[in-house]
C-alpha cells in the first residue's frame, strides 16, 4: 500500500508538471490549451528517436527537450499569436478549438507515422530496500527531478523581475504594461517553458512506465483536470492536486482498474467544476 | 399618494467592503425620485439590488407590498419594475426595432403575438423619437440614441417603474434638454414612476419631485430639490471635505 | 415564414427527392444517407451552440446514448424498436437539458464547460468499453431488430433515404418555426447580452435549457435511427463526431439554416475524397478545423453571401 | 519653466464613439495641473490616451520633445510617465513590497530601488507597517497609496493621477492631498483629475475643463476657481 502511494506521489508530481504548464498558459493568454499532452509524446518520441541513432540516453533527452522548446516557440509564434488578436469570449474560444484541432493533428500525425513507438529508460541500479519498503531508483529519480523542477519553477516566478512580471501579467495584463512589462516575448517564454515542462513529464513517465504515441490525449486530459482542481490560476494549487490525483488514480487503478478510475477522476473534476468554480479559478460569475 | 417601491435598511458588503449600510428610501407611485452622490457611493449597486442582479446582504426590498428581495432579474422585470445601465447594453447586431420588439416580446404583459409586439414597439420608438433610426443596429447609433434606444426597450417591457442609471452624463446640452423633456413625458404621459440616478445636478433639481442623497454607502439626505441644494452636508460630502475659502 | 423561403424549402425538398433518380448506385445512395445524419448533427449543434452559444464539447456521447439505447434495449425488453426509439432520444434530451440547466444556473465560462462536457464524452467512452458484457466494448453490436422490418424487402437504402429526409424537412420547419417566433428573438438577444437579456424578463436559463433540450433530442433521436439504419454500433463511431460536427459547423456558418446544409454537404464530400488516405484524414480534419476556424469563422455561407450577392439575401431569416 | 507633455489637436474614440475632439493641453516641468470635467467629459480617456492604453485617431503627443503617440504603455512607462488609475493600480495577489518591486521593473528604476522606497515609506508611512501583506487584503486608502507609490518607483518624470480620492473618506483625501504636494515638491511634475474640485484646485498650479471632449476654459488656479461657470458646476455655488 506504502508504495502504491509513492507511486501516485511520483505520477501526481509529473501530473502538476503538466498543469503547471497549462495554469501558466490559460493565465497568461488565456489559451486553454487542449494540445498540452502532445508536448509529452512528442519530446519522448523525440529522445526515442536519438536513442536509436544511438545518441547517449542522457543527450537524446537533452536534445529532446530542447527540440521540443522550439516547437513550442514555433507554434506560440505562428499559431497561437493568431488567436491573441480576438479578444474575450472569442479568444477562449478559438484557443480551445484551435489547439483541440492541433492536438489532433500531432496525435493522428504520430498515431500514423509510428504507431509501434514505445519510450522508456531503465535505469542500471538495483531496488532499493528501506526496511519491508521496496523502491525503485527510477520512481525515486523521477520524483525528486520533478521536484526539482517544480522548486525551480517558483523560485523562477517569485524571485526573478521577469518571474514576478509574469505573475503581474497573469493578474491584469494592461496594469502589468503600465509597469512596463510588455507582454508579448513574457507570453512566448511561458508557453515554451509550459512545453519543455510537459516534455519533462513525458521523459520522466519513461522512467517509470512506457510512453506510447496515443497516450497525449490522456495526459492532456488528466493536466486539465490538475489545472481545473488546482486552480487554472494557483500553482500551489497544482501541485498539491496533482498530488492527489495522483494517489487517488495508482490507487483506483490498482483496485478498480483503470477504466473506473478514469471514470471516478472525471466526475470528481465533474463535481467541483459545479460545486464551486469561482473558488477554484478566482473568477467572479 | 401610495408607496410603490420601499427599501428597507438594505445593506451590501463586497468581501470586506461595504458598499450599502443600512439604506432606507421609499417612492411614491407617478413620483420622480432623483438620487444623487459622489462616485464609489453606492447608487449603482442600489440599482443592483432592486433590479435582481444580486441579493442585499441584509435588508428587503417591497414592491407593491410585496417582498421582492433575491428575485432574479427577470422576475424582477415581468412583475414592472425596468432598468437602464450606466454604461449603455443594446443588443448590438440587432436593429432598433428588434431591441425594443424583444423588450415588448418579454417584458411585463408580454406579447407572444409577434404582430402586437410590433405595434407596441413602434409607438415606442416614437415616443423616444428614434422613428428614423428603426431599422438601423444598434451599434451604429450615436451615444445619445443608443441610450434613447436602452429606454426604449425598457419602456417596452410596460413598467410600472423605471429604473435610469445615468443618460445625460456625456450628452450635449441640447439633447439634456431633450431628455429631460422625455423624462417628464414618461412620467406624465405614461404613468410611469421614475426612480433617478443622475449626476448632473441642474437636470435632477429641475426635474426630481425628492431626492436621495447617498455617500460612502450611506443615505445622508433626503428631500426637496431646494432643501438638498441648501443642506450643508450635502454641500461638504458631495463636493468634497476641505473648503478653498 | 415567407413565401419565398417557403418556395425555396418546396424546391431544396423536391430536389432531394429526386436525387436517387441519378444516385441510385446503393453506395451513392449510402453517401446520401449519411449525407443526412451530418446535416441533422450539424443542425442539432446549431441550436445549441449557433443559437445560445452553449459550448457541448460532447456530442458524441450524446448521439451515442440515443444509439445504444436504441440498439440494447429492444431486444432486452422484447419491446419493438419504434417505442425505444423516443426513450433514446429522451434519455439523449435530458442528459443535455441536466448540462445546460446546471452550468447556466452556476453561469459556468466556457472553460468550465469545455472541461465539464468533454469530461462527460470521456466518461461516456470509458463506461461503454467497462460495460463490455452489455456494450461489447470495442467490439461493438450487431443489431437485429431493424425499424423497418416489415420494408425490408423494397431497396433499404432508398426506403431510409426517403425516412431520412422526411425527418430532415420536419427538422427544418419545426428549426423554421422557433427561430422566427418569440423564442428565437430570446436566442439571440442571450446571444447578444445575457445580462441585458435577463433584465428585459427573458428566463435566460429556461431558454438555454430548452434549446440544450431540443438539441440533444435530435442527437439522440439520429443516433438511435442510425443504429438501425447502420445495423452495427462500435465505440470508434462516436469518438470523432464533435469535431466532424465543428467543421461542418464552421464551413457552413453558425446561426443559419443553410450553412448546416452546405457544410455537411462539403464534408461529406471532403472525407469521401480523403477515405483513400484512411487514418491520416483526422490529421487532415485537424488542419482544417485551426485553417477554418483562423480565418473562416464566420463561416462559407457568409463568403459565399459576398460572392454571389444578393441571391442568400431573400432567405436571410425574417424578423 | 519647459514644457514637458504637450497634446496637440488630439482625437480620441472608443470605436466610432467619438470622446476627444481636438484637444490641446500642455504640462511644464514642475507643475500640478488638473482637469476638471464632469461625467463623460473625457477626462479618463485623456489620460488612457496619453498613457498608450489607447490609441489617439488624430494629433500628436510630445513628452520632453519626443513624440510618444502610437507607443504601447510599457514603454511610455520607460520613458518616464506613470499613470494611477482610478481604480486597481496593484496586483491583489502580491505582497505590498513585491507590488512595488513590479514598479521598478523599468530598468533604471531598479538601481535606485533603495532610495525609492525610503522615499515611498516615509511619504506612506502605513505600506511600510503592511508590506508582507497581500495587496489584496488592504483598504481603499492603503489600495491607492499603494498605487500611488508603485507608480513613484518607477523614477517617473511625470506621474499622471487619475481621481485619487476616488471613493474615498474625506479625512483619507486630505492626507493624500497632502502626500501630491510632497511629490511634487520632491520634484515630479503631476497631471491629475478629479471630481473634488475644491481640494484640486488647492494644489494645482493651473487647471483645464473639459466638457463633451472638449477644452473650454483653462487658466491658472485662481481664475479658474473664480470663473463663475465652474463656480456653478464644480463647486455647488
Amino acid at each position: 500500500m506504502l508504495e502504491l502511494i509513492i507511486d501516485g506521489i511520483t505520477f501526481g508530481l509529473l501530473l502538476s508538471l503538466l498543469g503547471v504548464g497549462i495554469t501558466l498558459i490559460f493565465g497568461l493568454g488565456e489559451i486553454l490549451n487542449l494540445a498540452h499532452g502532445e508536448f509529452a509524446v512528442i519530446c519522448a518520441m523525440l529522445a526515442l528517436i536519438f536513442m536509436e541513432r544511438g545518441v547517449n540516453t542522457l543527450l537524446s533527452i537533452i536534445l529532446g527537450l530542447l527540440i521540443t522548446g522550439l516547437i513550442g516557440l514555433a507554434l506560440e509564434r505562428s499559431l497561437i499569436s493568431l488567436v491573441y488578436r480576438a479578444r474575450g469570449e472569442t479568444r477562449i474560444l478559438l484557443g480551445i478549438f484551435i489547439t483541440f484541432g492541433l492536438s489532433l493533428a500531432i496525435h493522428s500525425y504520430l498515431v500514423n507515422t509510428i504507431p509501434k513507438a514505445f519510450f522508456s529508460v531503465k535505469l542500471p541500479f538495483e531496488a532499493i530496500r528501506i526496511g519491508g519498503l521496496i523502491i525503485r531508483p527510477s520512481t525515486l529519480l523521477s520524483a525528486v527531478i520533478s521536484v526539482l523542477a517544480l522548486v525551480l519553477l517558483e523560485v523562477f516566478l517569485k524571485k526573478t523581475y521577469t518571474g514576478k512580471a509574469i505573475r503581474a501579467i497573469a493578474q491584469d495584463e494592461m496594469d502589468a504594461q503600465l509597469c512596463g512589462v510588455n507582454p508579448a516575448p513574457l507570453r512566448t517564454l511561458v508557453f515554451i517553458l509550459g512545453a519543455v515542462m510537459a516534455g519533462l513529464a513525458g521523459i520522466l513517465y519513461g522512467l517509470i512506465a512506457t510512453v506510447a504515441v496515443i497516450i497525449g490525449v490522456d495526459f492532456t486530459l488528466l493536466a486539465l483536470i490538475v489545472a481545473i482542481v488546482g486552480g487554472v490560476r494557483s500553482i500551489y494549487g497544482n501541485i498539491l492536486s496533482g498530488v492527489i490525483l495522483g494517489i487517488v488514480h495508482t490507487i483506483a487503478s490498482f483496485f478498480l482498474g483503470a477504466y473506473l478510475s478514469l471514470v471516478i477522476l472525471l466526475s470528481v473534476t465533474i463535481i467541483i467544476i459545479l460545486t464551486r468554480p469561482e473558488g477554484i479559478l478566482g473568477e467572479k460569475g | 399618494m401610495e408607496t410603490i417601491l420601499r427599501g428597507e435598511s438594505i445593506t451590501k458588503k463586497f468581501g470586506g467592503f461595504t458598499a450599502l449600510k443600512n439604506v432606507e428610501f421609499n417612492i411614491k407611485r407617478g413620483e420622480i425620485l432623483g438620487l444623487i452622490g459622489p462616485n464609489g457611493a453606492g447608487k449603482t449597486t442600489l440599482f443592483n439590488i432592486i433590479s435582481g442582479a444580486f441579493p442585499p446582504t441584509a435588508g428587503r426590498i417591497f414592491f407593491e407590498g410585496r417582498d421582492v428581495t433575491g428575485l432574479k432579474p427577470h422576475q424582477i422585470c415581468k412583475l414592472g419594475i425596468a432598468r437602464t445601465f450606466q454604461i449603455v447594453r443594446p443588443f448590438n447586431n440587432m436593429s432598433t426595432l428588434d431591441n425594443v420588439l424583444s423588450g415588448a416580446l418579454f417584458g411585463k404583459d408580454a406579447v407572444s403575438d409577434l404582430k402586437d409586439a410590433y405595434e407596441r414597439s413602434l409607438s415606442i420608438i416614437n415616443f423616444v423619437g428614434l422613428e428614423k433610426k428603426k431599422n438601423k443596429l444598434a451599434k451604429e447609433l450615436t451615444l445619445h440614441e443608443r441610450k434613447m434606444l436602452e429606454l426604449a426597450r425598457a419602456l417596452a417591457t410596460n413598467p410600472k417603474i423605471l429604473l435610469i442609471d445615468e443618460l445625460i452624463a456625456g450628452l450635449t446640452p441640447l439633447e439634456v434638454q431633450e431628455t429631460m423633456r422625455l423624462i417628464g413625458k414618461i412620467r406624465d404621459e405614461l404613468g410611469v414612476t421614475i426612480f433617478w440616478i443622475e449626476h448632473v445636478m441642474r437636470a435632477v433639481m429641475g426635474l426630481a419631485d425628492r431626492i436621495i442623497v447617498l455617500a460612502y454607502g450611506e443615505k445622508i439626505a433626503e428631500g426637496k430639490p431646494f432643501e438638498i441644494a441648501n443642506d450643508k452636508r450635502v454641500i461638504d460630502v458631495y463636493l468634497g471635505g476641505g473648503l478653498i475659502e | 415564414m415567407k413565401k419565398a423561403s417557403i418556395v425555396q424549402k418546396v424546391i431544396i425538398l423536391a430536389v432531394y427527392a429526386l436525387l436517387p433518380i441519378i444516385f441510385s448506385h446503393s453506395y451513392q445512395l449510402r453517401l446520401l444517407n449519411l449525407l443526412i445524419f451530418f446535416t441533422m448533427f450539424t443542425l442539432s449543434s446549431n441550436i445549441i451552440f449557433g443559437h445560445t452559444r452553449q459550448l457541448f464539447l460532447c456530442q458524441g456521447a450524446l448521439v451515442g446514448i440515443g444509439s445504444y439505447i436504441s440498439a440494447i434495449l429492444p431486444e432486452r425488453l422484447g419491446v419493438a424498436p419504434w417505442i425505444i426509439l423516443p426513450v433514446g432520444a429522451l434519455t439523449s434530451a435530458g442528459i443535455g437539458s441536466l448540462i445546460s440547466a446546471v452550468s447556466s444556473i452556476r453561469r459556468l465560462s466556457i472553460i468550465f464547460m469545455a472541461v465539464l462536457t468533454s469530461s462527460f464524452q470521456v466518461i461516456f467512452g470509458e463506461l461503454i468499453l467497462g460495460l463490455r458484457h452489455i456494450t461489447g466494448a470495442d467490439e461493438g453490436i450487431v443489431i437485429r431488430s431493424d425499424i423497418l422490418r416489415g420494408l425490408i424487402g423494397a431497396n433499404r437504402e432508398l426506403v431510409y433515404y426517403y425516412l431520412l429526409i422526411a425527418t430532415l424537412f420536419a427538422t427544418v420547419i419545426i428549426y423554421d418555426k422557433i427561430v422566427n417566433s418569440r423564442v428565437g428573438v430570446a436566442f439571440r438577444c442571450i446571444v447578444e447580452d445575457e445580462i441585458a437579456a435577463s433584465f428585459i424578463g427573458i428566463n435566460v436559463v429556461k431558454y438555454k435549457v430548452l434549446s440544450a433540450f431540443i438539441s440533444s433530442f435530435l442527437f439522440g433521436f439520429m443516433g438511435g435511427l442510425y443504429a438501425y439504419y447502420n445495423l452495427y454500433i462500435c465505440p470508434s463511431m462516436f469518438q470523432n463526431i464533435d469535431v466532424h460536427i465543428l467543421v461542418m459547423l464552421v464551413f457552413g456558418g453558425m446561426g443559419t439554416l443553410t450553412g448546416p446544409l452546405l457544410g455537411a454537404g462539403a464534408f461529406t464530400l471532403i472525407s469521401e475524397l480523403l477515405r483513400p488516405l484512411g487514418p491520416i484524414t483526422t490529421l487532415i480534419f485537424g488542419i482544417l478545423l485551426i485553417i477554418l476556424f483562423l480565418f473562416f469563422r464566420e463561416g462559407l455561407v457568409v463568403h459565399l453571401k459576398r460572392i454571389t450577392g444578393q441571391f442568400f439575401k431573400k432567405h436571410k431569416l425574417c424578423f | 519653466m519647459n514644457e514637458i507633455l504637450s497634446i496637440k489637436d488630439v482625437y480620441a474614440a472608443y470605436g466610432d464613439l467619438t470622446v476627444l475632439e481636438r484637444i490641446n493641453l500642455e504640462v511644464k516641468e514642475g507643475e500640478i495641473v488638473l482637469v476638471l470635467g464632469s461625467n463623460g467629459a473625457g477626462k479618463t480617456t485623456l489620460l488612457r490616451t496619453i498613457s498608450g492604453i489607447l490609441q489617439p485617431k488624430k494629433g500628436q503627443i510630445y513628452f520632453l520633445g519626443r513624440r510618444i503617440d502610437g507607443l504601447p504603455p510599457y514603454e511610455i512607462v520607460n520613458l518616464g510617465i506613470s499613470y494611477v488609475p482610478a481604480e486597481g493600480g496593484i496586483f491583489p495577489k502580491m505582497s505590498v513590497m513585491e507590488n512595488l518591486d513590479m514598479g521598478t521593473y523599468v530598468t533604471k528604476a531598479r538601481k535606485k530601488k533603495g532610495e525609492r522606497l525610503h522615499f515611498v515609506f516615509q511619504l506612506f508611512p502605513i505600506l511600510r507597517e503592511r508590506k508582507d501583506q497581500l495587496a489584496g487584503t488592504l483598504s481603499g486608502g492603503e489600495r491607492r497609496m499603494l498605487s500611488i507609490a508603485r507608480a513613484l518607483m518607477s523614477l517617473p518624470k511625470l506621474l499622471i493621477l487619475d481621481e485619487p480620492s476616488f471613493g474615498l473618506a474625506p479625512k483619507v483625501v486630505s492626507e493624500l492631498f497632502k502626500a501630491i504636494e510632497q511629490i511634487n515638491n520632491e520634484g515630479t511634475t503631476i497631471l491629475l483629475v478629479e471630481q473634488n474640485a475644491r481640494q484640486a484646485l488647492t494644489v494645482a498650479d493651473r487647471a483645464y475643463v473639459l466638457e463633451n471632449g472638449n477644452v473650454v476654459l483653462e487658466g491658472n488656479s485662481n481664475e479658474i476657481a473664480n470663473n463663475p461657470l465652474v463656480k456653478k458646476a464644480y463647486l455647488g455655488m
